[in-house]
Protein backbone atom coordinates (compact mmCIF):
# COMPACT_ATOMS: atom_id res chain seq x y z
CA UNK A 1 0.00 0.00 0.00
CA UNK A 2 2.17 2.75 -1.27
CA UNK A 3 2.98 5.28 -4.31
CA UNK A 4 6.36 6.02 -5.46
CA UNK A 5 7.19 9.73 -6.07
CA UNK A 6 10.03 11.40 -8.41
CA UNK A 7 11.50 14.74 -8.91
CA UNK A 8 13.60 15.73 -11.50
CA UNK A 9 15.74 18.70 -12.31
CA UNK A 10 15.49 21.66 -10.96
CA UNK A 11 12.41 20.75 -8.61
CA UNK A 12 14.65 17.67 -7.61
CA UNK A 13 17.88 20.06 -6.58
CA UNK A 14 15.11 22.59 -4.50
CA UNK A 15 13.51 19.98 -2.81
CA UNK A 16 16.90 18.53 -1.88
CA UNK A 17 15.20 14.67 -3.13
CA UNK A 18 14.70 12.67 -6.38
CA UNK A 19 12.14 10.09 -4.89
CA UNK A 20 10.39 9.34 -2.05
CA UNK A 21 7.70 6.33 -0.71
CA UNK A 22 4.06 7.62 0.24
CA UNK A 23 1.69 5.23 2.20
CA UNK A 24 -1.12 4.93 -0.13
CA UNK A 25 -4.82 6.65 0.81
CA UNK A 26 -7.70 6.42 -2.10
CA UNK A 27 -8.71 9.54 -3.57
CA UNK A 28 -5.53 11.50 -3.87
CA UNK A 29 -5.17 13.77 -7.01
CA UNK A 30 -1.94 14.41 -7.90
CA UNK A 31 -2.00 17.67 -6.93
CA UNK A 32 -2.28 16.57 -3.13
CA UNK A 33 0.03 13.92 -3.45
CA UNK A 34 2.64 16.97 -3.79
CA UNK A 35 1.54 18.50 -0.99
CA UNK A 36 1.57 15.64 1.05
CA UNK A 37 5.05 14.69 -0.63
CA UNK A 38 6.77 18.14 -0.26
CA UNK A 39 4.48 20.31 2.46
CA UNK A 40 3.71 22.42 -0.11
CA UNK A 41 1.27 23.94 -0.31
CA UNK A 42 0.80 24.82 -4.12
CA UNK A 43 2.62 23.67 -7.60
CA UNK A 44 5.27 25.53 -8.96
CA UNK A 45 3.58 27.21 -11.93
CA UNK A 46 3.86 25.45 -15.10
CA UNK A 47 5.11 22.09 -13.63
CA UNK A 48 4.66 18.73 -15.54
CA UNK A 49 2.72 15.80 -14.28
CA UNK A 50 2.96 11.72 -15.45
CA UNK A 51 1.08 8.95 -13.40
CA UNK A 52 3.27 5.64 -14.55
CA UNK A 53 5.39 7.64 -16.87
CA UNK A 54 2.67 9.07 -19.16
CA UNK A 55 1.32 12.58 -18.60
CA UNK A 56 -1.35 13.29 -16.48
CA UNK A 57 -3.00 16.22 -14.19
CA UNK A 58 -2.97 18.47 -11.42
CA UNK A 59 -6.68 16.73 -10.80
CA UNK A 60 -5.70 12.94 -11.61
CA UNK A 61 -6.30 10.90 -9.39
CA UNK A 62 -3.48 8.40 -7.80
CA UNK A 63 -3.47 4.90 -7.47
CA UNK A 64 -2.55 2.28 -4.82
CA UNK A 65 1.15 1.12 -6.33
CA UNK A 66 1.82 4.45 -8.56
CA UNK A 67 4.89 6.42 -9.60
CA UNK A 68 3.81 9.61 -9.65
CA UNK A 69 6.43 12.53 -10.79
CA UNK A 70 6.91 15.92 -11.23
CA UNK A 71 9.47 18.40 -13.25
CA UNK A 72 9.87 21.71 -14.81
CA UNK A 73 8.83 22.34 -18.47
CA UNK A 74 11.62 19.96 -20.80
CA UNK A 75 14.29 21.56 -22.59
CA UNK A 76 15.67 18.01 -24.67
CA UNK A 77 17.03 18.42 -28.36
CA UNK B 1 11.93 2.68 -35.97
CA UNK B 2 14.74 2.77 -33.03
CA UNK B 3 15.07 5.22 -30.05
CA UNK B 4 18.59 5.60 -28.34
CA UNK B 5 19.73 7.32 -25.42
CA UNK B 6 23.43 7.29 -25.42
CA UNK B 7 25.57 8.71 -22.31
CA UNK B 8 28.46 9.54 -24.10
CA UNK B 9 29.80 10.92 -27.31
CA UNK B 10 28.28 9.39 -30.40
CA UNK B 11 29.00 10.37 -34.32
CA UNK B 12 25.51 10.92 -36.28
CA UNK B 13 26.40 9.96 -39.28
CA UNK B 14 27.72 6.70 -38.29
CA UNK B 15 24.14 6.21 -36.19
CA UNK B 16 21.86 7.09 -39.73
CA UNK B 17 24.51 4.99 -41.82
CA UNK B 18 24.23 1.51 -39.54
CA UNK B 19 20.39 2.09 -39.12
CA UNK B 20 19.72 2.49 -43.03
CA UNK B 21 22.01 -0.50 -43.78
CA UNK B 22 19.84 -2.21 -41.17
CA UNK B 23 16.82 -0.62 -43.56
CA UNK B 24 17.94 -2.08 -46.65
CA UNK B 25 18.45 -5.31 -45.08
CA UNK B 26 14.75 -5.22 -43.77
CA UNK B 27 12.63 -3.94 -46.68
CA UNK B 28 15.62 -4.04 -49.79
CA UNK B 29 17.37 -1.25 -51.62
CA UNK B 30 15.76 0.79 -53.75
CA UNK B 31 12.47 1.60 -51.69
CA UNK B 32 12.97 5.04 -50.16
CA UNK B 33 13.89 8.02 -52.27
CA UNK B 34 14.26 10.71 -49.98
CA UNK B 35 16.22 10.76 -45.91
CA UNK B 36 15.83 13.28 -44.13
CA UNK B 37 18.02 13.88 -40.99
CA UNK B 38 18.57 16.53 -38.49
CA UNK B 39 20.91 16.80 -35.93
CA UNK B 40 21.07 19.61 -32.69
CA UNK B 41 24.29 20.07 -31.17
CA UNK B 42 25.55 21.90 -28.06
CA UNK B 43 26.66 25.39 -29.08
CA UNK B 44 28.64 27.21 -26.89
CA UNK B 45 26.60 30.22 -25.73
CA UNK B 46 22.79 29.76 -25.12
CA UNK B 47 20.67 31.89 -22.26
CA UNK B 48 24.08 32.41 -20.98
CA UNK B 49 26.94 34.18 -22.84
CA UNK B 50 29.38 31.03 -22.56
CA UNK B 51 28.84 27.72 -22.02
CA UNK B 52 31.76 25.87 -21.18
CA UNK B 53 29.40 22.46 -20.11
CA UNK B 54 25.97 21.09 -19.40
CA UNK B 55 24.32 17.97 -18.05
CA UNK B 56 21.01 16.58 -19.65
CA UNK B 57 19.22 14.49 -17.30
CA UNK B 58 16.24 12.53 -18.36
CA UNK B 59 13.51 10.10 -16.52
CA UNK B 60 14.57 6.56 -17.24
CA UNK B 61 11.63 4.66 -18.46
CA UNK B 62 9.71 7.59 -19.50
CA UNK B 63 11.88 9.66 -21.92
CA UNK B 64 12.17 6.53 -24.05
CA UNK B 65 8.39 6.13 -24.46
CA UNK B 66 7.52 9.31 -24.92
CA UNK B 67 10.15 9.39 -27.98
CA UNK B 68 8.62 6.01 -29.22
CA UNK B 69 5.21 7.38 -28.99
CA UNK B 70 6.23 10.69 -30.85
CA UNK B 71 7.77 8.40 -33.49
CA UNK B 72 4.92 6.78 -34.20
CA UNK B 73 2.14 9.37 -34.17
CA UNK B 74 5.03 10.18 -37.09
CA UNK B 75 4.41 6.82 -38.88
CA UNK B 76 0.63 7.28 -38.30
CA UNK B 77 0.84 11.21 -39.67
CA UNK B 78 2.59 10.66 -42.77
CA UNK B 79 3.87 7.57 -44.90
CA UNK B 80 6.99 7.30 -43.56
CA UNK B 81 9.16 3.74 -44.16
CA UNK B 82 11.29 4.05 -40.65
CA UNK B 83 12.50 6.52 -38.57
CA UNK B 84 15.28 7.02 -35.82
CA UNK B 85 15.98 9.24 -32.81
CA UNK B 86 19.37 9.14 -30.59
CA UNK B 87 19.79 11.35 -27.57
CA UNK B 88 22.45 12.49 -25.27
CA UNK B 89 22.49 12.23 -21.89
CA UNK B 90 24.45 13.06 -19.44
CA UNK B 91 27.67 15.34 -19.25
CA UNK B 92 27.89 17.53 -23.01
CA UNK B 93 30.86 19.54 -24.45
CA UNK B 94 30.01 22.50 -26.64
CA UNK B 95 30.22 20.92 -30.32
CA UNK B 96 28.83 17.71 -29.10
CA UNK B 97 25.26 15.80 -31.00
CA UNK B 98 22.70 16.53 -28.97
CA UNK B 99 19.69 15.20 -30.73
CA UNK B 100 19.68 13.05 -33.92
CA UNK B 101 16.26 12.68 -35.49
CA UNK B 102 15.91 10.35 -39.31
CA UNK B 103 13.43 9.51 -41.49
CA UNK B 104 13.31 7.66 -44.19
CA UNK B 105 10.26 7.83 -46.57
CA UNK B 106 9.58 7.06 -50.67
CA UNK B 107 8.88 11.03 -51.15
CA UNK B 108 10.86 14.26 -49.64
CA UNK B 109 6.84 15.79 -48.02
CA UNK B 110 7.08 12.98 -45.65
CA UNK B 111 10.61 13.10 -44.79
CA UNK B 112 10.80 16.79 -44.35
CA UNK B 113 7.48 17.13 -42.37
CA UNK B 114 7.76 13.90 -40.18
CA UNK B 115 11.48 15.13 -39.10
CA UNK B 116 10.03 18.42 -38.08
CA UNK B 117 7.31 17.11 -36.28
CA UNK B 118 9.08 14.95 -34.41
CA UNK B 119 11.77 17.11 -33.51
CA UNK B 120 9.10 19.96 -32.07
CA UNK B 121 7.48 17.01 -29.95
CA UNK B 122 10.69 16.02 -28.25
CA UNK B 123 11.25 19.48 -27.46
CA UNK B 124 7.68 20.00 -25.79
CA UNK B 125 7.59 16.72 -24.44
CA UNK B 126 10.37 14.31 -24.20
CA UNK B 127 11.76 15.00 -20.66
CA UNK B 128 15.07 16.17 -20.84
CA UNK B 129 16.71 18.77 -18.74
CA UNK B 130 19.28 20.85 -19.50
CA UNK B 131 21.56 22.22 -17.00
CA UNK B 132 24.27 24.45 -18.26
CA UNK B 133 27.70 25.15 -16.67
CA UNK B 134 29.30 28.87 -16.94
CA UNK B 135 31.93 30.68 -14.93
CA UNK B 136 29.36 31.78 -12.90
CA UNK B 137 28.15 28.59 -11.89
CA UNK B 138 25.25 26.24 -12.91
CA UNK B 139 21.84 26.61 -14.24
CA UNK B 140 18.71 25.01 -15.30
CA UNK B 141 17.51 26.43 -19.14
CA UNK B 142 14.63 27.98 -18.46
CA UNK B 143 12.59 26.93 -22.01
CA UNK B 144 13.11 25.84 -25.05
CA UNK B 145 13.82 28.22 -28.68
CA UNK B 146 11.01 27.97 -30.32
CA UNK B 147 11.38 26.76 -33.71
CA UNK C 1 28.62 27.40 -49.38
CA UNK C 2 29.89 24.85 -51.73
CA UNK C 3 27.92 23.13 -54.60
CA UNK C 4 29.57 19.96 -56.32
CA UNK C 5 28.19 17.87 -58.97
CA UNK C 6 29.50 14.02 -59.00
CA UNK C 7 29.97 12.09 -61.92
CA UNK C 8 30.29 8.93 -60.44
CA UNK C 9 29.41 7.53 -56.73
CA UNK C 10 29.03 9.96 -53.35
CA UNK C 11 28.92 9.22 -49.89
CA UNK C 12 26.73 11.78 -48.96
CA UNK C 13 27.78 11.46 -44.59
CA UNK C 14 30.85 11.49 -45.68
CA UNK C 15 30.59 15.01 -47.85
CA UNK C 16 28.37 16.37 -45.12
CA UNK C 17 31.56 15.36 -42.53
CA UNK C 18 33.73 16.95 -44.42
CA UNK C 19 32.48 19.97 -45.20
CA UNK C 20 31.22 20.48 -41.40
CA UNK C 21 35.16 19.91 -40.40
CA UNK C 22 35.84 22.59 -43.06
CA UNK C 23 33.20 24.71 -41.20
CA UNK C 24 34.55 24.25 -37.77
CA UNK C 25 37.53 25.12 -39.21
CA UNK C 26 36.46 28.25 -40.96
CA UNK C 27 34.17 29.75 -37.69
CA UNK C 28 35.11 27.80 -35.00
CA UNK C 29 33.12 24.88 -32.98
CA UNK C 30 30.13 25.20 -31.06
CA UNK C 31 29.09 28.06 -33.44
CA UNK C 32 25.95 26.21 -34.92
CA UNK C 33 23.21 24.23 -32.79
CA UNK C 34 21.29 23.28 -36.29
CA UNK C 35 22.56 21.01 -39.18
CA UNK C 36 19.30 19.88 -41.40
CA UNK C 37 20.01 17.02 -44.03
CA UNK C 38 18.24 15.91 -46.88
CA UNK C 39 19.50 12.97 -49.04
CA UNK C 40 17.51 12.06 -52.57
CA UNK C 41 18.46 8.75 -54.02
CA UNK C 42 17.06 6.44 -56.46
CA UNK C 43 14.25 4.65 -56.27
CA UNK C 44 13.82 1.26 -58.09
CA UNK C 45 10.28 2.25 -58.98
CA UNK C 46 9.19 5.82 -60.37
CA UNK C 47 6.37 6.58 -63.44
CA UNK C 48 7.63 3.27 -64.88
CA UNK C 49 7.21 0.05 -62.81
CA UNK C 50 10.49 -1.24 -62.55
CA UNK C 51 13.58 1.43 -63.30
CA UNK C 52 16.91 -0.64 -63.82
CA UNK C 53 19.15 2.67 -64.26
CA UNK C 54 18.75 6.59 -64.94
CA UNK C 55 21.15 9.31 -66.87
CA UNK C 56 20.72 12.65 -65.63
CA UNK C 57 21.71 15.26 -67.93
CA UNK C 58 22.89 18.56 -67.29
CA UNK C 59 23.41 22.17 -68.40
CA UNK C 60 27.71 22.56 -67.24
CA UNK C 61 27.96 25.87 -66.50
CA UNK C 62 24.36 26.93 -66.11
CA UNK C 63 23.79 23.95 -63.79
CA UNK C 64 26.23 25.14 -61.12
CA UNK C 65 25.08 28.72 -60.60
CA UNK C 66 21.59 28.32 -60.58
CA UNK C 67 22.19 25.80 -57.62
CA UNK C 68 24.95 28.92 -56.35
CA UNK C 69 21.76 31.33 -56.86
CA UNK C 70 19.19 29.21 -55.31
CA UNK C 71 21.77 29.07 -52.30
CA UNK C 72 22.25 32.70 -51.85
CA UNK C 73 18.57 32.78 -51.72
CA UNK C 74 18.17 30.98 -48.84
CA UNK C 75 20.78 32.78 -46.78
CA UNK C 76 19.19 35.92 -47.31
CA UNK C 77 16.01 34.53 -46.56
CA UNK C 78 17.36 32.77 -43.22
CA UNK C 79 20.03 33.32 -40.98
CA UNK C 80 21.91 29.83 -42.43
CA UNK C 81 25.59 29.77 -41.23
CA UNK C 82 26.76 27.27 -44.67
CA UNK C 83 25.13 25.28 -47.12
CA UNK C 84 26.41 22.19 -49.47
CA UNK C 85 24.89 21.00 -52.25
CA UNK C 86 25.90 17.91 -53.95
CA UNK C 87 23.87 15.95 -56.85
CA UNK C 88 25.13 13.22 -59.15
CA UNK C 89 25.21 13.70 -63.10
CA UNK C 90 25.58 10.90 -66.23
CA UNK C 91 24.27 7.48 -65.33
CA UNK C 92 22.54 6.39 -61.68
CA UNK C 93 21.77 3.34 -60.24
CA UNK C 94 18.85 2.44 -58.11
CA UNK C 95 19.53 3.07 -54.40
CA UNK C 96 22.30 5.64 -55.65
CA UNK C 97 22.62 9.01 -53.78
CA UNK C 98 20.84 11.63 -56.18
CA UNK C 99 20.87 15.02 -54.43
CA UNK C 100 22.45 15.91 -50.85
CA UNK C 101 21.27 19.00 -49.32
CA UNK C 102 22.85 20.35 -45.87
CA UNK C 103 22.16 23.72 -44.15
CA UNK C 104 23.93 24.43 -40.92
CA UNK C 105 22.32 27.41 -38.48
CA UNK C 106 22.07 28.36 -35.42
CA UNK C 107 18.60 27.65 -34.75
CA UNK C 108 16.40 24.32 -36.21
CA UNK C 109 13.79 26.67 -37.63
CA UNK C 110 16.42 28.39 -40.35
CA UNK C 111 18.03 24.94 -41.09
CA UNK C 112 14.67 23.14 -42.05
CA UNK C 113 13.13 26.07 -43.61
CA UNK C 114 16.72 27.08 -45.62
CA UNK C 115 17.05 23.24 -46.38
CA UNK C 116 13.31 22.57 -48.20
CA UNK C 117 13.45 25.84 -50.00
CA UNK C 118 16.48 24.68 -51.55
CA UNK C 119 15.31 21.43 -52.26
CA UNK C 120 11.84 22.81 -53.75
CA UNK C 121 13.79 25.19 -55.98
CA UNK C 122 16.56 22.79 -57.06
CA UNK C 123 13.38 20.75 -58.04
CA UNK C 124 11.82 23.34 -59.78
CA UNK C 125 14.74 25.47 -61.28
CA UNK C 126 17.99 23.59 -61.62
CA UNK C 127 19.19 22.31 -64.85
CA UNK C 128 19.04 18.51 -64.40
CA UNK C 129 17.19 15.45 -66.66
CA UNK C 130 16.26 12.46 -65.50
CA UNK C 131 15.81 9.62 -68.29
CA UNK C 132 14.82 6.29 -66.73
CA UNK C 133 16.10 2.75 -68.59
CA UNK C 134 13.64 -0.01 -67.88
CA UNK C 135 13.36 -3.43 -69.52
CA UNK C 136 10.94 -1.46 -72.76
CA UNK C 137 13.67 1.15 -73.16
CA UNK C 138 14.63 4.55 -72.07
CA UNK C 139 12.33 7.45 -71.53
CA UNK C 140 12.42 11.19 -69.94
CA UNK C 141 10.71 11.91 -66.66
CA UNK C 142 8.56 14.36 -67.93
CA UNK C 143 7.76 16.09 -64.77
CA UNK C 144 9.06 16.13 -61.26
CA UNK C 145 6.68 14.95 -58.37
CA UNK C 146 5.05 17.78 -55.80
CA UNK C 147 6.62 17.76 -52.60
CA UNK D 1 28.89 37.89 -85.66
CA UNK D 2 27.04 34.53 -84.19
CA UNK D 3 24.85 32.94 -81.58
CA UNK D 4 25.50 29.62 -80.31
CA UNK D 5 22.17 27.84 -79.91
CA UNK D 6 22.12 24.67 -77.57
CA UNK D 7 19.19 22.10 -76.82
CA UNK D 8 19.19 19.25 -74.07
CA UNK D 9 17.13 16.46 -73.17
CA UNK D 10 14.38 15.55 -74.74
CA UNK D 11 14.71 17.99 -77.26
CA UNK D 12 17.97 17.56 -78.31
CA UNK D 13 17.34 13.92 -78.70
CA UNK D 14 14.37 15.04 -80.59
CA UNK D 15 16.35 17.24 -83.02
CA UNK D 16 18.48 15.43 -83.47
CA UNK D 17 21.58 17.95 -82.51
CA UNK D 18 22.80 19.33 -79.18
CA UNK D 19 24.35 22.91 -80.41
CA UNK D 20 24.09 24.68 -83.28
CA UNK D 21 26.34 28.02 -84.25
CA UNK D 22 23.57 30.63 -86.12
CA UNK D 23 24.83 34.36 -87.79
CA UNK D 24 24.02 36.83 -85.49
CA UNK D 25 20.71 38.67 -86.92
CA UNK D 26 19.95 41.72 -84.66
CA UNK D 27 16.51 41.98 -83.09
CA UNK D 28 15.41 38.38 -83.01
CA UNK D 29 13.81 36.84 -79.75
CA UNK D 30 14.38 33.57 -78.21
CA UNK D 31 11.23 32.60 -80.10
CA UNK D 32 12.53 33.45 -83.59
CA UNK D 33 16.15 32.38 -82.96
CA UNK D 34 14.21 29.00 -81.99
CA UNK D 35 12.42 28.95 -85.71
CA UNK D 36 15.45 29.73 -87.54
CA UNK D 37 17.89 27.00 -85.72
CA UNK D 38 15.06 24.00 -85.55
CA UNK D 39 12.80 24.97 -88.72
CA UNK D 40 9.74 24.60 -86.54
CA UNK D 41 7.34 26.82 -85.92
CA UNK D 42 6.30 26.99 -82.26
CA UNK D 43 8.54 26.21 -79.48
CA UNK D 44 6.77 23.02 -77.95
CA UNK D 45 4.51 23.75 -75.04
CA UNK D 46 6.37 24.17 -71.79
CA UNK D 47 9.78 24.56 -72.81
CA UNK D 48 12.38 26.62 -70.82
CA UNK D 49 14.65 29.22 -72.41
CA UNK D 50 17.84 30.36 -71.46
CA UNK D 51 20.17 33.44 -72.38
CA UNK D 52 23.84 32.96 -71.16
CA UNK D 53 22.95 30.75 -68.78
CA UNK D 54 20.03 32.92 -67.28
CA UNK D 55 16.38 32.11 -67.27
CA UNK D 56 14.84 34.28 -70.44
CA UNK D 57 11.38 34.32 -71.96
CA UNK D 58 10.12 33.70 -75.69
CA UNK D 59 10.28 37.39 -76.11
CA UNK D 60 13.98 37.81 -74.77
CA UNK D 61 15.99 39.52 -77.12
CA UNK D 62 18.99 38.02 -78.48
CA UNK D 63 22.37 39.91 -79.07
CA UNK D 64 25.33 39.20 -80.57
CA UNK D 65 27.56 36.06 -79.23
CA UNK D 66 24.87 35.28 -76.96
CA UNK D 67 24.46 31.10 -75.70
CA UNK D 68 20.85 31.00 -76.17
CA UNK D 69 19.29 26.74 -74.21
CA UNK D 70 16.32 25.38 -74.86
CA UNK D 71 15.31 23.03 -72.83
CA UNK D 72 12.12 20.56 -70.94
CA UNK D 73 11.03 20.95 -67.39
CA UNK D 74 13.83 20.33 -65.69
CA UNK D 75 13.47 17.18 -62.98
CA UNK D 76 16.50 17.09 -61.45
CA UNK D 77 17.16 16.11 -56.94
Amino acid sequence: MAITVKFFARLREELGMDEVQLDFVAGLTTQQVWQNATRQEVLPAKTLVAINQQYASEQSLVKDNDEVAFFPPVTGG
Amino acid sequence: MAVYLKNGLFDPFKEVQQHQQQLEANIGKGQYGASAVFIGSMRDFNEARNVSSMTLEYYPGMTESALEVICQEAKEKWPVLDTLVVHRVGDIQPNDSIVLVAVWSAHRGAAYDANRYIMEALKSRAPFWKKETTASGGHWVEKNTPA
